[in-house]
């Protein structure tokens, strides 16, 4: 597939992901947690839980409740960011714990709280599908009963061309970007969002594309899983 | 911090009949899995205060819209680019389920959903909303309010933005000795495309479209889809915590297209008819 | 009262009402709704409950609370208004809440909360007013137990001449405006403003002729319920 | 959103003593229904770090006024007239009904009606307030202190503000060659008048001037006027969930100015004995 | 100690403090209260309590809560200050709090709340320790049992000479400042910032001779408890 | 309001072995009282988005710190000064006892204790960061990340924020015909000295220097004292609700100086190594 294609900037193939390396069991203080990098993203999620649930008119009796949030540091941005959280930061936590939660047993912990916090330190592209690899990896290292884990990765548009795993200076001259999130053992794509201009064979090309990267991030994460629960004797690179 | 909230509740003998009937492909009220509810859109219905407005109702969801045009500095990035904002609110009049106060995430989502199909898509030319470069531009101000909730507001928020925006105007400028000056005359928004909104929901593996506040309350997923008279996708929005398998979003975009075309259609006569 | 007078802006007579009219029942998720055009204004009013209190040590063992929010939409003004809140809008939620209460029954509803809500739509000299109608009407459309309607207008003063409901464009070179609330069986006027400049004479007329103004509000709201439950039998216009 | 909320508890058998002896038309602190406690109006007493300052005790309740004055830009839409703020806070010290924190809708109130009688009464004559037009005017702020509660605080807060600013100076500036240049003089605020407020209650049909706090706790209705020095009524705010009849608040009209009067009389004394 | 020395901009001899008086039970609606004026500084403290604690979750079982509040009003600093509360503020509410709160018998109270509320009306330099010494006055005029009195003072440098005391004049060319406040009776310090630049016999001695003014301070608390207690047998001003 | 607050809590036997092993001179995790926990220093760990980064673990504690350096317009009273700005932020996933949300009490004083620390120290010489007197300056930010909390954060903030500066570069600009012009070059930011922060609890009248976060937590007092490379005392801060005698502070402040030597020797290698 990567041939006769426009050159990316970056250099890279059209179906070819940036290097991406997932390391899981990084925050002592967690009871989960991962470090993602993505390109230039530097992304760490912690999970917390299952734990009391706070304030209690809250809790529900028959399963868990899931809280989320992604936020990204001041330093994390190309201008400084205000510490505030923004109406971007509310709704990509939002997209994000949608898109984790058909993942999670939830009926196994009633009357819980599972946190998810995400905390964003470089930021690049695609940033929130890296937050998802992450936190997924973050809920598995949590020991949270899961159906599956969660992978995450986009694709979109730049110089007329459909590629894979747009990075932010892809995006300055990009058309569309798609990011997805999909559980690969029921095929649902829990994470769906679309910013840009393609026409409809594009738009099924992309998802075709965005796929293949949700594979290849499946791969990592169970990596980074068995290298910290088994010695490391997975590899855990994307070259 | 986002959470579990407390939602719509759905009796159970209503859940039984929307799922008893879906799986005869029909719905409780009575329309096809592929039917939108009645849509009425009239305009001008602000006329008074706002640059342009609009009314929809689909269904018993009910929005207005209002425009202003106003003058602002440029961002320093951006010194010939105008300025676009779109902000829904969720008054508490239109639902028992609605509190007054700062948005939640989920208003959040349907003010952020809304510009960004706008956006996106390219309609308004925010490079001729610039009055002077690096000095004053036009800030063009969408504004929503949800007078009726009954679901699938982010079809209805959008019709009325895009409606409003297409009836809306705005003051001319003209440069003289370097000093911005108004002028007593109009021009219409530099508009490019219309966007069209459409939006998805899953109950038990059947796609229908346009829920209603039930339908959307017990549905496991949601998705919005955005396309523009070119049939491009321009953008798209997934809700809830559930999925769609890769086979139903394609088949979503199939018909987001032709239904978009015909709610075009009648953006267009409402907007002929108010003029 | 209309001839020897100065001609006012609108062409209306010093006593003469601006176009008003009133529909109950406008808003179907709410217990009591009424929309009200008032000159160029256009509110709506919606009522909830008797309901839940919610936080419980809110609640009165003996009778309902009353919560009011009077709230304008940013598209309502000359100038857009912030989305926010502002301490206008708190100060007049406050005097429309004790302007309507008396009204209400409230013995009737024990440790319940009764909620009215106020949208301007589109605004005009004499909002408060105009909005204080239409949450008298929503809460008779809502079946609340009422000792009265509660009617409301204002007076002001323009080009030294005392006239009935200022409009925005007189507001601009007007000198005075007292918008009051009464409850027309007791005579009791629940809501009194003034800003401007009055003589004494001049205030009791002004007094004076905004009950004129509330007398004929009084019978739009009784139209405007009757509309709604009787097939519209009486009018609802005011010429 | 506002609400009722927790208010200030009178205990039944001083309800009882100040309605059997409002009956007999005196009251629980052997004033007459038409009598103000006692007021002390005390200048200059926050002299280091205003431009003028006053300190009002009505009884028992107490405020403090400071008045600071600085330049700022004007606003685009009034470029010759300077700015005017009036913001009271009910500091948590005043009484155990306070909490601290932002201001709530009583204290909200507080502050509006204090600025409206001062701005409605013409008392500052903001056009007076301009530097330099489009570029530079005054902007006063009269920030008052509530320090003890004990009712009345619209009148205390008022009486505190008008000789606050009765005392105030400040800089004068001058132009040279485009360029504002401040001055090593100062001088008096414009002032054009001296609005005076009195505030009524009503308990059981009877009317009392100047309620105490457990006057106010149990009044069924409020109503303050502030009237000028030419007798006009100037600003009006009923309070309360109650309501007064035609011939009460045309009554309560003809007293406000006769105490106006007395009043005004007073703040004069104390701006002359402090200057 | 105030001979061969650089003079002060105040005429003060290097160990001398501005005139200080404190007055207790100032505010007749609180449980006890203060007001000191300390060279331009006038503040004055609330407390109340012990009372009921809201939220009742802030409850402990076996001692009274402190909250406590440093609030400056927007008149009090040389510029106008914004109504809201500063981070400054709301660190000068913990260091006082923690400064104070060793002194009170909290285990007297317990399910209780003790509730200090500091104005600053006029600032000058060292108003945290003035505001220190006017609680405590209150705390004790509020009859709450306490271990010791808490006195406050400060010492700095200015044009290289360590001096007690330094008013916002001396501050602007001052080298350094540091607050202490200290439980006379045990000899513990409960409060101690430092910002400037203090060599190690510098900062010793600027330690001592804070203790000189704490003393001095001290007295003038118990003066001013004494004067209204026991109708000012005692004098009450430092000259 | 500052309240006492949920702290973390140390189980009994825990604070019975951290009391056993202090009353022989002794900790937990076998270091003496005046040890230091194992100090990492690694620098350029956010090297595409920052000006200038580091990580500190100090024992468990973990923090991360960017500086960003952009421009902005001077504060009026200070035309030829630039501007800076230190912000630490306890994020959610350090410890299960902070939620997300704005600053707590403890740290908005973490945030100002470490700010102070540099501006102090003249660490930034803030007068070379203006760039054209009255108009444009540089506005230096450090923002620091608690990525794991155990203890004396106050020091690993400290150190991380130091080491950041002490990276960090900064756009050159030159000022032709009036207008401020960047270049297409970098330079250091002006440092003139480096600050060492160092902290001390106490536990039943033992100092311990660099507490873990048990020993905080049992701590009835802490002090951070901040010296630089001259010996000077630069900043200092106590805090808990208890106290330290008049000979501890003093004996506190030799070993300060001490101990900051030794870390500020780290501190140079780190950067070295990172240069």
């Amino acid at each position: 597939m990567s041939k006769n294609n426009i050159e990316r900037i970056s250099g890279r193939a059209p179906d070819e992901l940036r290097n991406v390396s997932i390391k899981a069991g990084v925050i002592k203080n967690a009871d989960g947690s991962a470090l993602i990098e993505f390109g230039k993203n530097k992304i760490m999620a912690a999970v917390f839980g299952p734990k009391e649930v706070h304030p209690k008119h809250m809790m529900i009796s028959d399963r868990a409740i899931i809280k989320c949030r992604y936020h990204m540091m001041p330093f994390s941005t190309d201008t400084r960011k205000r510490p505030n959280i923004s109406r971007r930061e509310i709704e990509i936590s939002k997209v994000i714990r949608e898109a984790l939660q058909p993942a999670i047993i939830m009926e196994d912990y009633p009357r819980t709280a599972i946190e998810i916090y995400i905390e964003v330190l470089q930021s690049d592209g695609g940033s929130r599908c890296a937050a998802i690899n992450a936190a997924s990896t973050a809920l598995a290292d949590a020991g949270i009963n899961m159906r599956d884990l969660v992978t995450a990765c986009a694709a979109g548009k730049v110089d007329g061309q459909v590629v894979l795993d747009v990075d932010d200076t892809e995006d300055k001259t990009g058309e569309a970007d798609m990011p997805i999130a999909l559980l690969p053992n029921t095929g649902l794509i829990t994470l769906f969002q679309l910013d840009g201009n393609l026409s409809k064979e594009e738009f099924d090309k992309a998802l075709e594309l965005a796929k293949t990267g949700c594979d290849k991030l499946y791969k990592l994460q169970r990596d980074a899983l068995s290298e910290k629960y088994f010695d490391g004797k997975n590899g855990n690179k994307e070259e | 911090m986002p959470a579990v909230k407390k939602h719509r509740i759905v009796d159970s003998i209503t859940r039984e009949s929307i799922i008893s009937n879906l799986a005869n492909s029909t719905r409780l009220d009575e329309r096809g899995l592929l039917d939108y509810r009645n849509l009425e859109i009239e305009t001008n219905i602000l006329k008074d205060k706002t640059n342009g407005s609009a009314r929809v109702k689909l269904g018993e969801s009910e929005v207005w819209a209002g425009i202003k045009v106003e003058t602002a500095n440029p961002f320093p990035d951006t010194p010939a680019e105008g300025v676009m904002t779109c902000n829904a609110e969720m008054l508490p009049i239109c639902s028992q389920y609605i509190e007054p106060g700062p948005p939640d995430e989920n208003t959040i989502e349907l003010s952020r959903v809304s510009d960004r199909g706008i956006r996106e898509s390219g309609m308004i030319d925010i490079k001729e909303l610039c009055i002077k470069e690096g000095e004053r531009v036009y800030s063009v101000y969408i504004d929503v309010a949800v007078i009726n909730e009954d679901g699938n507001l982010f079809d209805a928020v959008s019709y009325a933005a895009t409606t409003a925006l297409l009836m809306a105007d705005m003051n001319k400028f003209t440069i003289e000795n370097d000093e911005v000056k108004m002028l007593d005359e109009k021009q219409p928004l530099p508009i490019k495309s219309v966007p069209v909104s459409t939006t998805f929901a899953k109950i038990e593996d059947k796609i229908i479209i346009d829920p209603n506040a039930d339908e959307q309350e017990m549905a496991t997923a949601r998705v919005t889809l955005v396309t523009d008279e070119n049939g491009k996708y321009v953008s798209g929005q997934k809700g809830k915590p559930g999925g769609f398998t890769f086979d139903e979003l394609k088949e979503i975009s199939v018909i987001s297209k032709e239904k978009g075309d015909e709610i075009r259609v009648k953006i267009r006569e409402a907007v002929k008819n108010g003029s």
